[in-house]
């Protein structure tokens, strides 16, 4: 049973219509190829900040163009990477005085697609240089070449470079920003049930009854490890243990992000906030910004993760600069 | 010396050799991958000589190079699109020459290995593409460049599957060349056919060399 | 298998806690009995706005707590009817100096609970009165005596009462305009997968593969109709006549809200958005406003509901006053 | 003529009649509901009690409303508060006599139709209430009150189920009177006894009349 609710042909289009009816004052939709920009920005930004990827992680990336944050964003189809075309045409759209800076979450297709679009940008004398959001603790293998996988932490990454845009560095220190955001990120997931597999239909893997994917991906992928369910106090508490265990720099100030990964309601999310609070508070540490709520989902999987970005001096500004995008909460930037 | 080899025809000599390719290389990439690379090489050919005939006044490589970043689909279309890129800036700064080929091969590869972060070794078309720039690097010929690419694309069907998508790959392949290589390799086939006539190269079919002839 | 992430004990509290401490500059937490307030309120509102009912409708309704929305907000346990005496308790501290207004949603309990808290506050002297937000076209039936179900045009009615409420409007005014936003409100939803069971865990209820429920509610009530599934164009062209068939008053332009039921994506509700605009642009309906996200949900159901406000002449002002609260998008508010 | 009643009195007279009902009052709700409205009364009323102890200087129907407003569960809790709120506003308007208390049932009456919606012939407390407060209107005396409250409430075992909770009832409950109603019928039952204590009531036991007497 295909519990989508989808149009047959051109699904991503579809639904990159009807963001974009959905916030006429905020973005503009380009059709072909298909990317949505920022219909304002801070005078004093010199850099374009674009980011992209496969679609059902909604509402990243387009929820979070607009002023303060992204400058363009550019959807692959669902799970899958966009073409270079649309990364480099809406890079050109976007690019500032000091050229372009690509927010790129670690997926192979994603690295390749950004990467042709930025020596096209490149030839065309076009400054340009990327960002790479790497976090999920469950992929923090040396023995990999492919790396740790970006997840949650990239809205955060992308808030941050938005302030940090508009306070009008340049290509270079944004890049070397953007990359110390991502190095004081770290994530893990869990899952109770799969996302709907978007071709077929049906839960694209089956979980027992009594256990939870511990250390899931938001393309669907298995976690490396199938454990007995614990209590929701032991579990957010473990999650929590590890992403600061993992932090090896940590300050005693961070941001936090408890995120659902589609299907898993407020409610929970709310009492996982709840609880994650309990831990850093016993563990001391202090936090200046939190989110809460579905940000970086893997289509409508049942589950959660739990992303701790450890803060540096100035940051902080950058956090609360504002920002007027479809999804990313006023009540962050509005104090 | 100053050979200049004339872009056009190196591009619709490489556009006819990839059509006279097609089923091998198409054989090739089901063996290791999915089976399109044959198609996303002569449909991206075919479309570069359209382009070529409806804007004759433009820089041929520049064409080739937007249509294959543009349109062509696969992992190997953008990359032989940056490749075209690069040698179409390289010959506007270098001339039609071989300095202008050694230095766009040269840029090429390096825009393909920081995209696509692939070494030597690793089952990908940059096994044909760097014995290339060596070979012009050192001051050899097209004939002589064409010869390193073939051999370096050859050598793939020895390769053992070590990492990243060479790993999937397994037993299964070994014995027959990355069909990435082998199709990156016709391009100097087509150009040292275009800029030196009278070398001997073979055919197509020599240069493909697969499936091994009986 | 239960998919819900909630701890065993107080689930409600704990996700309320967790909420207050996610808005920190907007919310105050009540613990004993259990509401939140608004830290900041318009000058020029005379009378306090309170809404409540069952939890997992969230962000419904403490996420529209904040200025330019409600004063308060009022949980019961998880699909049960708040007490009285929180009703009563959280009314007394956000009574302006006309009284206070109850937005409350058709259900039994509910009306019970927020009647009695009335009968409280009126023998206390304090003037009180209740809009009934009773839209749910699959329960419009002149058999039964309880009427149509109150569902997603809520948020509409709550955002529309803000704006008049901060305009100055006395009680009686406020009360009248609440009903005419009530009686211009219809809505329609449908689900692929029922929400999980809070208590037992497991769906709520089976659905046979190719049919979903046409009219289903958001405690997850079977809809009256289960039918085949039509195809994805067939299913939003059938539900939006519907509610337009239905506003035998409708007005050529209207306030749109296209709400997730729990577990639908982002990415679903923007390609439904898409072809309802379709359909009302082809009926000639101009659209003012809209909402497109998971407003009111039922738990983590899969499925989507679509509301029409059939708007009267200045009520646009008041859905575009400055709303500042944790879940109402200000980009409805800001242009 | 102005018999004061002893307010006090009655809600001590009714905490005590609602221990000595509770096994049928639980039984009744058993049958036409979920079994827990003998607990309600009975700890609502424990709670009044304490309350009563605890702060003896306040006015007694204020206590009990709070207590039941605040902290009785089940429908009947914080409907049955309504009613010591209304009598206890009443009392304190129009003295502790049959004028206070006529317009306490009145007032409470009609709060809890204002909430509850039910109206009489519905198989809920106001079929107890509605024929008190007629006789108190009427000019009645307490011991008619309650006579009028008891035979109200005992009429509800012939009532069809017809629509609200009363229809899921059904033939089930059909012969037994409905808890709630019998329950506040034991409130007129009590103060009658308290102001007219000569009067001929019969024992708790007879005002519920149920299980029927054999
Ligand atoms: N990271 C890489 N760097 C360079 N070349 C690569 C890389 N990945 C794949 N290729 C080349 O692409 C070829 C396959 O192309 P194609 O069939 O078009 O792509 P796909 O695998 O997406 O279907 C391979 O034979 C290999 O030569
Ligand atoms: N709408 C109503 N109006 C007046 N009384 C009612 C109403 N609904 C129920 N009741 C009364 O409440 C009694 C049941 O009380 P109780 O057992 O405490 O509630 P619950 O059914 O919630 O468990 C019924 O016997 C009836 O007399
Ligand atoms: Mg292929
Ligand atoms: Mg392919
Ligand atoms: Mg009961
Ligand atoms: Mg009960």
């Amino acid at each position: 049973m295909n519990r989508l609710f989808l149009p047959a042909e051109a699904p991503v289009d579809a639904a990159l219509r009807g963001f974009a009816l959905a916030h006429p004052g905020l973005v503009r939709l380009h059709e072909d190829p298909l990317y949505v920009t920022a219909r304002d920005r801070h005078p004093g930004r010199r850099v374009g900040l674009l980011s992209g990827g496969g679609s059902g992680h909604e509402p990243l990336h387009a929820g979070f163009v607009g002023r303060g944050m992204l400058d363009a964003a550019v959807p692959g189809r669902v799970f899958a990477s966009p073409h270079n075309r649309q990364v480099y045409e809406a890079s050109r759209a976007v690019a500032g005085e000091d050229g372009v800076l690509h927010v790129v979450k670690n997926y192979t297709g994603d690295r390749i697609n950004f990467g042709i679009a930025a020596e096209r940008l490149r030839a065309d004398g076009i400054p340009v240089r990327r960002v790479l959001v790497d976090d999920d603790l469950a992929t923090d293998d040396a023995e990999t070449a492919t790396g740790r996988r970006g997840t949650g932490a990239t809205v955060v990454v992308e808030k941050l470079l938005g302030g940090a845009a508009d306070a009008g560095l340049g290509l270079d220190e944004l890049a070397e920003a953007g990359a110390a955001f991502a190095a004081a990120s770290r994530s893990i997931a869990v899952a109770a049930r799969a996302q709907t597999a978007p071709g077929r239909g049906g839960e694209a893997f089956e979980l027992v009854d009594g256990e939870i994917e511990y250390g899931v991906g938001i393309h669907g992928e298995r976690a490396a490890r199938t454990v007995e369910r614990p209590d929701f106090e032991d579990l957010v508490d473990r999650m929590t243990q590890q992403v600061l265990d993992a932090l090896t720099d940590a300050s005693d100030t961070v941001l936090l992000l408890v995120n659902g990964l589609g299907a898993t309601t407020l409610l929970e999310l709310y009492a996982v906030h709840d609880r994650v609070r309990h831990v850093l508070g016993e563990r001391g540490v202090s936090v200046a910004g939190q989110l809460v709520g579905t940000f970086v989902p893997a289509l409508d999987m049942s589950g959660f993760s739990v992303t701790v970005t450890s803060l540096r001096e100035n940051w902080l500004d950058w956090w609360h600069a504002p920002a007027l995008t479809p999804a990313f909460p006023v009540s962050e930037t509005a104090r | 010396m100053t050979v200049t080899v004339d872009q056009e025809k190196v591009l619709r000599t490489y556009a006819e050799a990839a059509r006279t390719a097609h089923d091998a290389l198409t054989a090739l990439d089901q063996l290791s991958g999915d089976g399109d690379f044959g198609d996303n090489l002569r449909e991206g050919l075919d479309g570069v000589e359209a382009g070529l005939d409806a804007r004759p006044g433009e820089a041929p490589f520049a064409v080739a190079a937007g249509v294959f970043l543009d349109e062509v689909g696969g992992t190997s279309g953008p990359l032989i699109g940056l490749l075209f890129q690069e040698v179409g800036r390289a010959l506007a700064a270098h001339g039609d020459g071989r300095e202008g080929w050694a230095a766009g091969v040269r840029e090429g590869l390096a825009a393909i290995q920081r995209v696509g972060e692939a070494e030597p070794g690793d089952r990908t078309m940059v096994d044909a593409l760097a014995p290339a720039r060596d070979a012009l690097d050192g001051g050899a010929g097209f004939a002589d460049a064409a010869r390193a690419a073939l051999a370096g694309a050859r050598a793939t069907a020895d390769i053992r599957a070590r990492r990243g998508r060479a790993s999937y790959v397994g037993e299964r392949a070994l014995g027959a060349p990355d069909p990435g290589a082998t199709g990156v390799a016709l391009l100097f086939w087509s150009l040292a056919r275009v800029a030196e006539p009278d070398a001997d190269l073979g055919s197509v079919a020599d240069a493909v060399g697969w499936p091994a002839a009986s």
